[in-house]
Parts: structure tokens; C-alpha cells; sequence
């Protein structure tokens, strides 16, 4: 080929890049395991110092849940044209192109709203891109966060806000504390259901009032796998939902398999703040078909560059479609049901532990999703020690918020036998 | 075929899958806790009702009507790098072993995975010739914002705050400049000379004491080697700022010359570009942020550490920008890009991107046969691993656009890209060929552009009225372009179109005063 | 597209996968035993050298020039039973607790595997009333012949071998013949009446006291129930013969009634029909031979036991036919079987039959609508779960065949089968509709086929020259059925069409007076 | 449904089934698990009682090995389209039947055969249609089997022939035994290689030579993973050439993924005297295309009943195209270089095991492939009761052949390492 395309040497190519420049000595990588079969034998070596939660009875949370992946969404994720397909554009990829526009269409029944954009990283940054959406719309810079957040979600979203967002203060989900809360400037009020401790009892409806009668824009960020069971924010007066598409089919990879949505009403206001791709149906040349192509594409930074909203890259499409085939897999039904049975699960577990383990449940009498805290007595091993000692038991006992904490994550993957025996090992290491 | 939507599909009643069911205690827990939600759901979500056969039937028909690398010649998309994603990685990324893993589970039960992130750490290290790494972003552009958030974090720690300026280049890709404006920065755009490369003089017209960075890409997304990019990175350190070099495609320089070379402070690089992990339709994707001694104590937390032979995750940084995504990284891609460079060795990592040349520049020389296809702009003529074509040519004379053939190009089962925006090289084609196609595979591309290009001289018509042989024809997008009409979901359609009432809800209304917003002009992915 | 050959991919050198290589003391140990070799190999297999990514992109490709049930509304291939395997049985079948067990490693360590092969054969026993379960053989037909050779071996053990007659009916699946033959049994096959029912009477003919078996299904291949079946059982069994059960498509019956019901000694159930296992473009597969106590000592050996809680094989059964194949059976096929028995339960598996036989008549009452197509045979119209229909109508009037119609239907995304040889019904379409389908699934075929038989009437030539939306036109096969013309590999062609030369090597060849052998006519598949 | 096509109920579609025969009482199954995650978890907790051979050192033989899967060999085995399609025909399942004659044109150049069929069920099955299509050309019904074969081998066989071949006489591998074994009435000669204890040095062409001289058909059964290293058989004068598909990429699945292959000259003679099915290529209307289709299909049991050549039924086609890309993956050198990595282990363990672990190796002189036998001393626990202690290494040390025989198999998967391993825990468990 060299010949062929009249070139010297393999050196003539790179006669750009200065001499001075050249690396001289190899990079100093391990010695290359061509053979396919060593390959995977050395990298299987590392990867059986790890336990697998499903090897495990896993009740950690905290961001990432354990739910079941159907065997569609897994059958589909690995279609070799799905994964292996990128850029393509509405012909040679109509079937990826329909398929996220699938997305949008289940995703926006589900939420009760009419544009649902294509994923963004995750639901963090979700969150941030909705407050600052916020704060383009209302050119206001402070934003209020009602009810409890994860440490690590906070920073993040203080962290992808600035300098649009400048400030987010803290309310507790008290509606006359949110009222208090609130001013002329404020541009945003972000409410998570589930909450950080998964409870699910904030009046939702009331705060949004509470926000549009400051001219503030009224965020809920919620975990999609709950909307069976709990209403549709966007139907109490959310004006951005957000979230995670984690726990649609998506497993959870130790913490790789996030994909951020936002939601928000057939609003050019809002829709034209939204950064990502977003796809619509549009007639064809042929009577009655429908192709799917970018809506608005001048909104993002591919288009625009700096002029664009925010920025954008390759974020999470495959998530979406994996989402979508989940929410369809399950359908309103056996997404009622799914609620359901997490729920019954919380519950059950919650009592139980109050009744049997020797540690108190925060907010025992409140209805929680999928998530509670559990305050170990004084006399009980740190939080640390505890879960170390659960490893034992073949127990992932949960998160520990602080020493004396544990954030405990119960969904449908887990029978009664499951919690039980959770609970057993539990009261044996608190009194241990 | 013409397959329905999912929402068309099936009929009341049918399931996909059931949920496990509760037993009458959970049953009795869960009613007692329900009673005390203040808002459930009044009624069912109108999501479709389809039996599991047909979901699956649904989906394979659609990923039949998707093209991917696995099973096109994907040379058409340029700054991709579209390469081969060995099957073996996938299988490895999948095991239990990564896809069961917990991010919270106890530490001492996931050391082989901590292990990996050390270990990959290192090795990007080694390859951009930089001393620390971060895999937590979750793409390239991810990670060239993290870097931008770096610098920014570097500069109030030393009290710089007055830095407000952040300089790139036209060819850079526009990650660069959009991220650096969220972080807010005033972007300022070095134009490219006529030959293509960004000159010094104009770096240094606009170069003061308020620069925070210099973000650029080099090869730029035309394929062309800035020759004097030390120097450019040498003057922005002199004024104070700091370079941040954009290797979303480092596929042209492995081997060649590494980012601490002509002395980098910051570059990232998309391990699903370079590193051989898939692209999925559009992520979830994956990147790296490198960096040098100096921004190091600036890198997200936390950072994976070994002591004592014992691996930990250390949150303990109190100079980190902190999180930039919920926790470590796009886990299966590292794990993905981790056996990828296992596998290739020093040796092979240098043979990827001759390879990748190699293929560029074959393609470069038989596409220039063409009749009207030219390769403007660094007029020596060496390009690395992807070029900017023109066809301006071949539209002065056959009506025919860029953009046009790059459809009935599709007719041929390939992919055929143009460019970023703004359209600097007039009807733009960028080709990436990658080292993973054989020369009879690049032959079969050269061959249908040749077609193609033929058929905008003989039958223009025929091209410009593609596609005819995909799955769908030419889509009339006026529609998308204009709130009144556009339709981003079937509930939007029933609204719009068919007159559906929705409930009215509470929303949020503009409050007096409030200006109109401004917008861009509409545009067109293509 | 059309792809080629992978002999015709690929350049020297090109390598898919590398095998691990030794290190020096292996090596060493290696070439002292090469030197004791007498023939090695000496020049290189003639093999395709082709990198990785073609080989896939290759072979994605002719994946999707093929039709399966998970991509296309498959019913018109009858007697098949292609009903949805679903994916999670895949998923158990597939994980590395079934497919990477050794089937001689340590007892200890497969306790689960063997649990779910006593399971299993416990569930089966159920669902046919039989008292014994081995899954060892690889299909249906092997599990017929697994059957006759269990009556041959009863039969032995009471020295009765003078019996050396098996009966079956015209309807019934080839090989209750075909594996009765190879067992060296003389073939007695019963016309059916004009009805389509075997008669008592023409039973009652060829019954002698040579008589081993009557092998016989029910309902027919045609979807026709014999109501007379167990007076057949007990005429044979009158005689001394045994009943063996041809339950390859057990779809129809599954809480309607059971083999033990009728009297019969024996069954078999495909698990890759009725059971929800898939059928792999021709497998494997797995049968299941279900006998009553009398020939439980006769069951292949090892039997699956268990002993004090302990699973295990037992070798020890002196009566045993032996091994019909190398271990114990096709175990992942067994495991999604089971899954799928377990999923459905009592309750389920009755509305798998309900649900087939509706369908069925569904399909059968809305075909009978167009013109030309006729459902012969039981002419009190009941049918179960498939229908032989015949279009000689249709082909009187429009000179169509119903094989024709069969390419044609290709076209529209559908198989379409017409029968078994002979074909006894004229111009025959066999159907089968399962429980797997939606109405407006099945709808979807429907107007297909009528849509073809429009166009047999308006346009034949259209039909007559199908297909002409799949990835081959039609077939000139008059190639492949004579030994001068045909071409089984491009090895084949090379020497027989491009003259190449190979090598001479020792043969046997025909000793004198050895008579020319006879052959059947030629036939085609369709 | 019911009342569009005129039925009463749906009891009224089964009145051709007797009142009599009528079930009435259910199976007795156990309760239905409906929901997909809980039926995994059924399923899951029976399959955690195994341990995969790959959770540990796997020497086991005996006619299943554990050879590497390239990873493509696993996705194509997985693609949806090849899992669900079956009969259907050479236009609407073209791509099946152009992927299963590539497997007839690959494997014919590795047998330097013309004529290879679509599989039978196994290897042993394979055998013994081997054998009876000799019975039927030559009319004979005497086979004399040359060398050792696995009982089960054998007893497979001999029942699988009958009547068509009434008698197999078995000869060493001896020429002059072979010699003195043969008469005019004999229909085939037998010949396994690498034969059932590894062995690989049979003078092939002396015994081919030897079975024509007489009018007897030459069969010989081959691993074809070994023929980068041997010579393939009929090269050196075998009629017909059979043995099984397991290895190339197909996998162990507990003994469960067999497929049988049949090998001839492009002789009528022969050809038609195949049972299974067999694909043609031939001309389309299209000037160049090839299409793939059945050749001879009257040959079948299929087409012809009682009168076709034994019987076929649904046999093994998926593990044909996986071996097919099994062999297109390694190509000329790598089947080479995989038969050198196995002989170069087998060499190696044979060495090091009767240098280091107390035990001897039969014929440790001659040349082995992949398998060979242990001889355990007197003083040594019994075969069976050792290999349990072997477990306990996390070792499956190979297969009883008796008290004393030990039946060890050594494949490119196991690194120097792991056959070290095996000695040193061997050598333990014989000395303890």
C-alpha cells in the first residue's frame, strides 16, 4: 500500500510532527497477550478477587439499585448493531433512530409530559443541567433544595451549576419551611422523590405553589421505577423532571450504567434550554411513514459550539433504549406492580428490623421507598465494622452514612427469606 | 418492512414480563405504609401493552434498520474513530464479576476491580506521557469539561480568579469551546490560516493576562498536524495559562508523540474512540482525564489508591473539583479499553495508528481520483488518520451537495459524514479510515463513493431523491424546526395533531418582565 | 447484499484469533514427541485467512438473511411447533453452571445439574402419565429410535424375536418409518382413509403375531385427532405388539389427554417444540423418551438417581439399550425446557394448548376465506393444532403452485410450508400457529397469503418468478442433483469446474461383482 | 376469537378427543413461577450447587474437552436469527444455508474431502453411520476396529450399526494384527486417532492399504482440532472420515454440544449414501450469483420414509456454523499452531507426571494428543476416591478408568501453571 499510494516509508507519514517531538522510547505497557485466550484468562484472574452482589444478598443503595433486568433489555443492549452503530443519521440508522424516539414516547406516558430528551450522563448531572435551565429561563441565580440529598449528588450538582446557578440553599420538605425559604430571586426549587432516605411523603403539589408563586421553576428529580406507584410529578406542577435511567434495565456495573433524563411540557421556553439531542417524527416523502430526525438541533453545542446549551458529547442513548424496552416489557400493569412490590418489601423490612434487630428505623412511621436509615445503638460496632462483619454472613448489610448509620436499599430482587436472613445476621453483629 | 411504533403494537391486556408478586405480610407492611403517601399515582401510565415476543421481534427488527461497524465498512465518520470492538472485551465487561458489582459494596469485595482502575490509570500515564488520571467522565467531552473545571480550581487555589479566558481553535472540536463557556468562560476562536493550521501570530494577538487555557485539538478534526504546537503550548504557558490538549482521537499518535511532549498540562482521551471500546448507539461511553503534578490535587474524588497492598478509593482530596458523575467511571468501557491495550502491548499500540495512517492516507490517495472530490488546506499534503474532503467541485458542477450524496451514499450500506458546524471547508466530507478495515473493505467504500459520484454527474436526480434502498425515504424535516409543529413524543402528536386534551396542570408561568429569549438559527444535524 | 463466500474473504497473513503459545519446556517436551509422529500434517489446511472484525461482520450478515421466529411471525412452517423460547431460558441455559460442566467431573460438583435432570424427567413422567424419563436422546427422531430400539430390546428379552413388523400411518412423522427400517424392522404403513383417519380396519389387516409396535402419531401431522387411538393401542397390544407414541408436537394436547391415557408404552416429546426450547437452525435439539414400567429396564444408560439425598448416575442397568449418545443429553436445551415447564405450571401449560388450538382455528377459519384454499380431510372440521390445507384449487385455476406460493410468501417476510413426502393431500400448506402469536400477529400472514393468491390469479408470472425482495433470486437446482454437476464445496468446484488438479490418494474401490447400487428419484426439499 | 370463528366454547375444538381419554386431574406440577425473576432465582439456586470447570483446574477427557471459545464463535452461536430460524428455505433463510455451506467448504479443505455433510447428532453417531454406509456399499456385515476406543464409544456403536453390521472385531494397531484381523467378508476398518488414549502414532496408510487389499472401506474417526499437527486422513487413504464438532468452539455444556460429522470423496458411491442433509451451491437467475440449496435430497429419510438412508431428524446445524467459524478464525496457522500448543502440553504433563508425581504414564514413549493414561502406584488411593481429594485442590483430575487408571486430558487452555498445580497436588494425594 505504501507503494501503491507513492508514500516512502511508514516515517514519511508523520513528518508534521517535529522531530523534537518524537517519542523515543516505547510506553513501558505489559507484555501484549495477543492469544484471545490468555487475554481473558489474565483479566478473569483480577476480576475473581471480586464478589458479585447476586453472589451476595446485596441491600446496598445510595444512587445505584439492585432491580431484575429482564432478559429482553439484556438480549437487546447486545444487539451487535446497537452496539457497535454511532453517528449514523436517519436512514442508515431509522431503526436506532425509532427506537430512541420509542424512548421518548413511553418515557414521556410515563412522566406525563411531552418532551423527553435524549439521556445525558446521569442523574446528577440531570439535576444540574435542570437547574441551570432554571436559571437561563428565569435569569435568576439561587436555587433551593427541599427534603434530603445524597452528600455526593449535592456537590456534584453545586459543582455543574456554576456559574448559572451561584448559589442553592436547603429547606426541609416542611411546606412552611419551603415557603420561608423562597424569594423574588429564586430561580429554582429542586425536590428529590424518593428523597435520600426514600421517603416518599413530601406534598408535593403544595410546594410547587409555593415555587410558581415566586416565579421560581419547580424541578422534581424522581426515580423513574417508582412512578407506578407514586403520581406523575409533572401532574402536581413540575415544570422540569429529572432523574435516573439506572434502575429501567439497566443494572448496575458498579456505578457505570447511569444515564441522566429531563423532562419538561411542550414549551419552547424549556424545550430550546434542553442541551441534548432530542429526535422527532416527521413525515416522509411516502404517505402515512415516519422518519425520526433532531428537533431543534441548533439548540446544542454541536451545532453551535460556545452558543450552544451547555455542551454535549456521546452520553447514554443505549441506556435510553434499554429503558424503553423495559418500560414496555412491563407496560402500566407491571409497572404498578413493580411499585408495589417494592414497596411491600420497604415496609416489611422496616418493621421488621425496628421489631428484630435491636436498631431503631428513622422515620419508622413515614412511608419509605426502597430506602430507610438505620441507627444502630451505641453499645453496636461502627457502621464499618458492622457491614465488614456482614460480609460474613454473605450480607452487602447497606451504606454507611456516618458511624452510626446505615442506609439500607430493599427492591423486588430480594424475598422474604432474603430480608430475614439480612435481619438475622444484623441483629447478630449489632449485639455482637 | 415498515415496522409500527412499540406504542401501535399489542392490545389491553398483554404482558411482557410480571413482577415478582409479595407475600401477604410484605402485602399487609406495604398497605399500612401506602395510607401515608399523600400522592399515588390515580391511574395507570399509558405505557404500551405488549406480549415479550413481540417487544423482542419489535427491537431486532429495529436493530436490523441500524447500522454499526460490527456490521458495515464504518469509514464514513469522521473524528470518530470508528474501529473494531473485539467481542472477547464485551464478554469480559459483562462477566458478573463488573456487571453485579455494587459501586457501595464493601471494598474488601471488589479489590480485582479497584485493581483494574490502578492499573489502567497507569498505563494511560504511560501513553500520554502525564503523571495522574481520572477514568470517572463519561465521555470525552466529559472529560475535557473536567479538565476545563481543573484548570479553573487550579487557578482560585493560587488566587487567579481574574482569568476569564479560555482561547481554541476553529478546528478544535466543539466540546472545547461549548465546555469552557459553561464553566464561564469567555471563549475566544483562533480562525486557521489558509493552509489549515492555527498560527502563532494570531495565538499571540490574542493572548493576555487573562487567559485560563488553551483548549485545541491537534491533529485537528481535518487530520492535520499542527507542527508548532509546543510553541503554541510554550506562550500560553509564558502569559500564565495552562494547555489542555483535546485527544478525543489519539489514534494517529500512538507511538508517535505523547501530550507531556510538547508539554501538556491536562489532555483526555474517549477510551471508546481510541481505546477500542464501542460507541452503543451513543454512549454510555467513557473518558479519561490526564494530568500533570500540577493539577493533580484537583482531580475528582475520589482517586483509587493502593496501600499496603490493600486497594481503597481515597475521598480524603480537599483541593478535588469533586464528583463529575455519580461514581467512578463508565465501569464496562474501562474494563473494555483495559484488555484492549492488554492485548496490543507497546508494539501494538504503535502498529494501531500506522495502520490507521497507513489506511488514511490509501483512502486520501484514491478518493483524489475522483472527479471534483479535493483535499483542501495543508497544502504539503500529509494528514494522519482522517481527512476533510471538499466536493465543492463536484457540486459547482452537478447541483449536487455534499450532504445529498452522503444519503444515497447510505443506499450502499455506508455511513458518510460531513462535518462539525460551522461548515468551514465548503461541502465538507471527513472520513476516518481506522486501522480495523482490510484494504479490500476500504476498496469497497472508494468503489460506492465512485458510484455516487458518478451518478450526481449522469443522474443527479437520482441521488438527490435517495434514500431508496433503507428502511425509511426522505424525511421532509420543516416539521422539527418549529414548536407548532414538531413532534417529540406520540403524547405530544395526540395533543397536537389530534386534538387530544390533556389535563390542565399547575405550571410555572413567565413572570413580568421577563424578556423573550434569543435562539439560534435553526440547523440540521447533517 | 450479497456477501461473499468466506472462502473469498480475506489475504494471506490475516489472523482471527492467535492460540496461547507454549513456553520453552513445553516446547521441548513437544518436538521430542513430534519426531514419533508417522504423519504429520504437511502442508497447511487450505483455510480461509480472515481477521477478526470480517469474520463477524461476515457472519452478522448472513445472520440477517435468515429468518427466525424472534425476527418474523413464524407459523407457516407446520408440524414445527416454532413457538417463543424465551430469552431468560437462554440466559439460565447459557450461564457458566450449565455450559461450562464437564460431564465427567466429580459427581460432587454437578449435585444441581443432576437434581434438574431428575426434575425434569419427574415433570415429564406428569405431563405424560409414563412412569420412566430419559433425556438422552438429540432430537425427536432420536428419541423414536431410541423408542423402537427399547421395544426391539423388550421384545429380545422375551425372546420374542420373530416380531419383525413395526406398523405406522401415512400421516405420521417419516421417521417412525424411516428409524423402524434402521433398526431392521420390515415397514407396514396404514393409508388413511378419505377422511384422513387411519382405519381399525386396515389396522386389523397387517396385525400378526409378527407384529413388534404400532409407531404412530396423533393428532396427525395434518392437525387431525384419531378418536379411535386407543382401540389401536389395544388392538396391538392384543397381538403382543407395543404402542409407541410419536409426541413430537404435543402442543395440542397438554391437559386434554396423556399418552398413559390411551394405553401407550411409550412417547417422546420434542423439548425444542412443545417445550420452549429453540431450534437453532436445525439444532441441536433434545427429545425425551418417556416409557411405561415394562420398558423402564430397557431406558439408555446412565439413569439420573437419587440416592440419601445424593444425586447420581447409575451405570449399573444391565437391561439398557446402552448409550444413544455420548453423555446424558442435550443439557442446555433440557434446562430451558425446564424452565419453561416450571414458569407455566398446571394452569400454564393448559393455556398453551388452549391457546394453540384457538389460534389454529383461527387461522384455519379466516384461509378457508380465500379462494382456492381448502381444508381436506376430517370433514367434520375439527382440527387441533395445525392444518393441512390444499390449494389445487387455486393451482387448477391459476396454474400456481402451492411450492410457488411458498417463494412467493418469502417476499413478505414469511416461511411457508407445504408437507411432508409424499405429498398425500394435493398441493398441500401445512400451518402451525402455537400459542405465540397475537391476533393481529397472525393477521399480519394472513393478509400475506392473500395478497399472493390475488396475485396467482392476476399476475403468475409475479409468483411463478419470486422471490424478489430476499437476499437470493430463484434457484435454477437442476445442478445439485446430479454427481457430475453438483458442487458440495468450493473444493469440490475448484476441480470440477476450474480443472485444479488434486492430489491422488489411496481408495477403496468397487470389487468385482459388486452391484451397482439402486437410488430413489430425485426429490426436492420443498 | 372464539365467537368470530363460530365456536361455542373452546372445549368444542377438542370433541375428537374421547370423553375417556380426557385428562381430569392437573399434572401436579409445582406452582407456576410466572414472574421471570423469580423463576431465575429458582433456576439459580439449583445451578449454584455446580462447579464450573472453568471455577476450576479442569483435566477431564474422555470425548468432551475443554478447548478456548473464541468469543465471536459465542456471538454468532447467540445471534437471534440463527437461535430462532430452522426449516426454513434457501430464499427466506439464504443466510443460514450460504453459513452451513461454508462450514461444508472449511471443513472439506481441513479433511481434504469434497463431500462433508450437514452434522449427525455426535461423533459416535457419526461412527456408526461411518460403518453401515460401508455395510450398504460393500454388503458386507463385518467392521474390525483398530486401536482402543472409549467403552461407551464402542457400545454406542455396535448398537447404533445393527443389523446393518452384525459383528466388530477389534485388532491393536499393530499392522501385522490389523493385517491378520481382515478377511473378504469385512465391510470396514475402524481407526480412532488421536484413538482413545491419546495415541497418534498409527501408521494410517499401512492400515488403509491393508483394508482395500481386501475390499474393506477404510473409516477413520478424527478430532479435527488435531489436524493442524496430523496429516488429514485421507490423504493417507481413508474412505470416509467421521468424529465430532465439539471442539472447535463449541463448547462442554455437561456433555450437551455434540455434533457428528461425515466426511467423503465426491463419489456416488458414497454421497448417496449419506443420511443427513447436504447443501449444493448453484446458479440463480442472477449472472454470477450463487444460491445454496439440497443436494440429493431423495437420499433422506425426510424424503423418502422407510427407503431414505437411515433417518434424520434435528440434529446439530448450529454447532456446524459455529465450527465453521471456529475454523475461519484460526485459519492455516492458527490450527497449526493450536495442535502444536496442545501436543507441546500433553508432551510436557506426560514428562513432568512421571518425573514428579509418583505415578507412571502408559507408553510414555510414544506420542500423545491432548489425552493419555495415569497409572497409579499400588500404595495410591483408588481412582475414584483420589479424584474427590482432588477436588479439594480445586482440581477435576481427570477420569477413572479403573481403581488404578487415571484417563488425563491437557489442552491449550491450561497454562505451564496449572499443569504444575496438577502434578504437585497428584503427587500429594498418591504419596498421602
Amino acid at each position: 500500500m505504501l507503494r501503491h499510494i507513492g508514500a516512502e516509508s511508514l516515517e514519511s507519514l508523520f513528518v508534521d510532527v517535529p522531530s523534537a517531538l518524537r517519542q523515543l522510547e516505547p510506553f513501558g505497557l505489559p507484555p501484549a497477550l495477543r492469544s484471545e485466550a490468555d487475554l481473558a484468562r489474565y483479566v478473569r484472574r483480577r476480576l475473581s478477587r471480586n464478589t458479585p452482589a447476586t453472589r451476595a444478598l446485596n441491600f446496598c443503595g445510595a444512587g445505584v439499585y439492585q432491580h431484575d433486568v429482564p432478559s429482553v433489555c439484556v438480549e437487546v443492549a447486545g444487539r451487535a448493531e446497537f452496539v457497535s452503530a454511532y453517528a449514523g443519521e436517519p436512514y442508515e440508522d431509522h431503526g436506532k433512530h425509532q427506537a430512541l424516539f420509542e424512548y421518548q414516547c413511553v418515557m414521556a406516558e410515563l412522566l406525563e409530559m411531552d418532551v423527553v430528551s435524549i439521556p445525558t450522563y446521569d442523574g446528577y448531572q440531570a439535576a444540574g443541567t435542570a437547574l441551570r435551565m432554571a436559571g437561563r429561563i428565569t435569569g435568576h441565580r439561587r436555587a433551593v433544595a427541599v427534603g434530603s440529598l445524597l452528600d455526593d449528588k449535592r456537590s456534584r450538582i453545586a459543582e455543574y451549576v456554576a456559574p448559572t446557578i451561584d448559589r442553592i440553599e436547603h429547606s426541609t420538605a416542611d411546606i412552611a419551611a419551603v415557603r420561608a425559604s423562597l424569594d423574588e430571586a429564586t430561580a429554582a426549587v429542586f425536590l428529590e422523590i424518593p428523597d435520600a432516605e426514600g421517603l416518599i411523603d413530601a406534598d408535593i403539589r403544595a410546594i410547587a405553589d409555593a415555587a410558581h408563586a415566586v416565579g421560581a421553576i419547580f424541578v422534581v428529580s424522581v426515580d423513574p421505577i417508582a412512578l407506578g406507584l407514586l403520581a406523575a410529578p409533572a401532574s402536581l406542577g413540575a415544570d422540569i423532571v429529572c432523574g435516573d435511567l439506572q434502575s429501567l434495565g439497566n443494572g448496575m456495573h458498579f456505578g457505570g450504567a447511569h444515564a441522566g433524563f429531563l423532562a419538561v411540557h411542550d414549551d419552547p421556553r424549556f424545550v430550546y434550554e434542553l442541551p441534548t439531542r432530542l429526535f422527532g417524527a416527521a413525515p416522509t416523502r411516502v404517505e402515512g411513514e415516519l422518519g425520526f430526525t433532531d428537533l431543534a438541533y441548533e439548540r446544542t453545542s454541536l451545532a453551535a459550539r460556545e452558543n450552544g446549551v451547555e455542551w454535549i458529547g456521546t452520553a447514554s442513548s443505549l441506556s435510553a433504549i434499554v429503558a424503553s424496552v423495559f418500560l414496555s416489557l412491563h407496560g402500566p400493569h407491571g409497572m404498578r406492580e413493580l411499585g408495589d412490590a417494592i414497596l411491600d418489601r420497604t415496609s416489611y423490612a422496616m418493621e421488621a428490623i425496628a421489631a428484630r434487630a435491636g436498631a431503631q428505623v428513622r422515620d419508622a412511621d413515614r412511608p419509605h421507598f426502597r430506602e430507610f436509615v438505620v441507627v444502630l445503638p451505641d453499645t453496636a460496632p461502627t457502621a464499618d465494622a458492622l457491614l465488614e462483619r456482614l460480609v460474613e454472613h454473605g450480607v452487602f448489610g447497606g451504606v454507611a452514612l456516618n458511624d452510626s448509620e446505615l442506609l439500607v436499599a430493599v427492591t423486588e430482587v430480594h424475598t422474604r427469606d432474603d430480608i430475614d436472613t439480612y435481619i438475622d445476621a444484623l441483629a447478630q453483629e449489632v449485639a455482637a | 418492512w415498515n415496522e409500527p411504533l412499540i406504542t401501535e403494537l399489542g392490545a389491553p391486556g398483554e404482558r411482557g414480563v410480571l413482577p415478582p408478586g409479595s407475600d401477604p405480610d410484605m402485602r399487609e407492611s406495604g398497605s399500612r405504609a401506602r395510607a401515608g403517601i399523600p400522592s399515588t399515582r390515580p391511574d395507570l401510565a399509558r405505557l404500551p401493552e405488549v406480549g415479550q415476543a413481540q417487544v423482542l421481534r419489535h427491537m431486532l427488527r429495529l436493530s436490523q434498520e441500524t447500522l454499526g461497524s460490527h456490521l458495515n465498512v464504518d469509514i464514513g465518520q469522521g473524528t470518530c474513530t470508528i474501529k473494531y470492538n473485539p467481542m472477547i472485551n464485551d464478554d469480559l465487561a459483562l462477566s458478573d464479576e463488573v456487571a453485579q458489582l455494587h459501586p457501595l459494596q464493601p471494598e474488601s469485595t471488589v479489590q480485582g476491580m479497584l485493581q483494574i482502575f490502578v492499573e489502567m490509570e497507569e498505563f494511560l500515564c504511560k501513553i500520554s506521557g502525564l503523571s495522574a488520571c481520572s477514568l470517572q467522565p463519561g465521555s470525552g467531552s466529559a472529560a475535557i469539561y473536567t479538565n476545563i473545571r481543573m484548570v479553573q480550581a487550579y487557578h482560585r487555589s493560587r488566587n487567579e480568579e481574574h482569568r476569564d479566558v479560555v482561547i481554541t481553535t476553529s478546528f478544535s472540536h466543539p466540546s472545547n469551546a461549548a465546555t469552557a463557556r459553561s464553566a464561564g468562560y469567555e471563549v475566544v476562536t483562533i480562525e486557521s490560516t489558509e493552509d489549515g493550521y492555527p498560527s502563532i501570530e494570531s495565538l499571540r494577538e490574542v493572548l493576555t493576562e487573562n487567559v485560563a487555557a488553551l483548549m485545541i485539538t491537534n491533529p485537528e478534526d481535518i487530520g492535520v498536524y499542527n507542527p508548532h504546537i509546543k510553541e503554541f503550548v510554550d506562550l500560553v504557558h509564558e502569559f500564565g495559562g495552562l494547555a489542555v490538549y483535546d485527544q478525543a482521537n489519539a489514534n494517529a499518535l500512538l507511538g508517535i508523540t505523547r501530550a507531556a511532549d510538547a508539554g501538556f498540562d491536562a489532555c483526555q482521551f474517549n477510551l471508546h474512540k481510541t481505546f477500542g471500546a464501542p460507541h452503543f448507539s451513543g454512549g454510555p461511553a467513557s473518558g479519561a482525564c490526564l494530568v500533570s503534578e500540577k493539577l493533580e490535587p484537583f482531580l475528582p474524588a475520589p482517586v483509587v489508591v493502593k496501600r499496603d497492598g490493600v486497594y481503597a478509593l481515597d475521598h480524603d482530596r480537599p483541593l478535588s473539583i469533586g464528583k463529575v458523575r455519580p461514581f467512578y467511571g463508565v465501569t464496562g468501557q474501562i474494563v473494555r479499553a483495559y484488555a484492549w491495550i492488554l492485548a496490543l502491548g507497546d508494539e501494538g499500540l504503535a502498529q494501531v495508528t500506522q495502520g490507521a495512517v497507513l489506511n488514511n492516507n490509501y483512502l486520501l490517495h484514491e478518493l483524489l481520483q475522483i472527479e471534483g472530490i479535493e483535499a483542501p488546506l495543508a497544502p504539503n499534503g500529509h494528514r494522519l488518520e482522517q481527512v476533510r474532503f471538499s466536493l465543492k467541485k463536484l457540486t459547482d458542477r452537478t447541483g449536487v451537495r455534499s450532504a445529498e450524496l452522503a444519503v444515497r451514499m447510505a443506499d450502499f450500506g455506508f455511513h458518510y459524514w460531513t462535518s462539525h458546524h460551522p461548515y468551514v471547508v465548503p461541502e465538507p466530507a471527513t472520513f476516518e479510515t481506522t486501522e480495523s478495515y482490510s484494504r479490500s473493505e476500504l476498496d469497497q467504500f472508494i468503489a460506492s463513493l465512485k458510484a455516487v459520484a458518478a451518478e450526481a454527474a449522469t443522474d443527479p436526480e437520482l441521488v438527490q431523491s435517495a434514500p431508496h434502498r433503507v428502511a425509511v425515504s426522505r424525511i421532509d424535516d420543516s416539521a422539527v424546526n418549529t414548536p407548532e409543529t414538531w413532534i417529540p413524543s406520540m403524547r405530544s402528536y395526540r395533543s397536537k395533531y389530534l386534538g387530544e386534551a390533556t389535563a390542565e396542570v399547575p405550571r410555572w408561568e413567565p413572570f413580568e418582565g421577563l424578556p423573550e429569549p434569543r435562539r439560534n438559527a435553526p440547523a440540521a444535524h447533517r
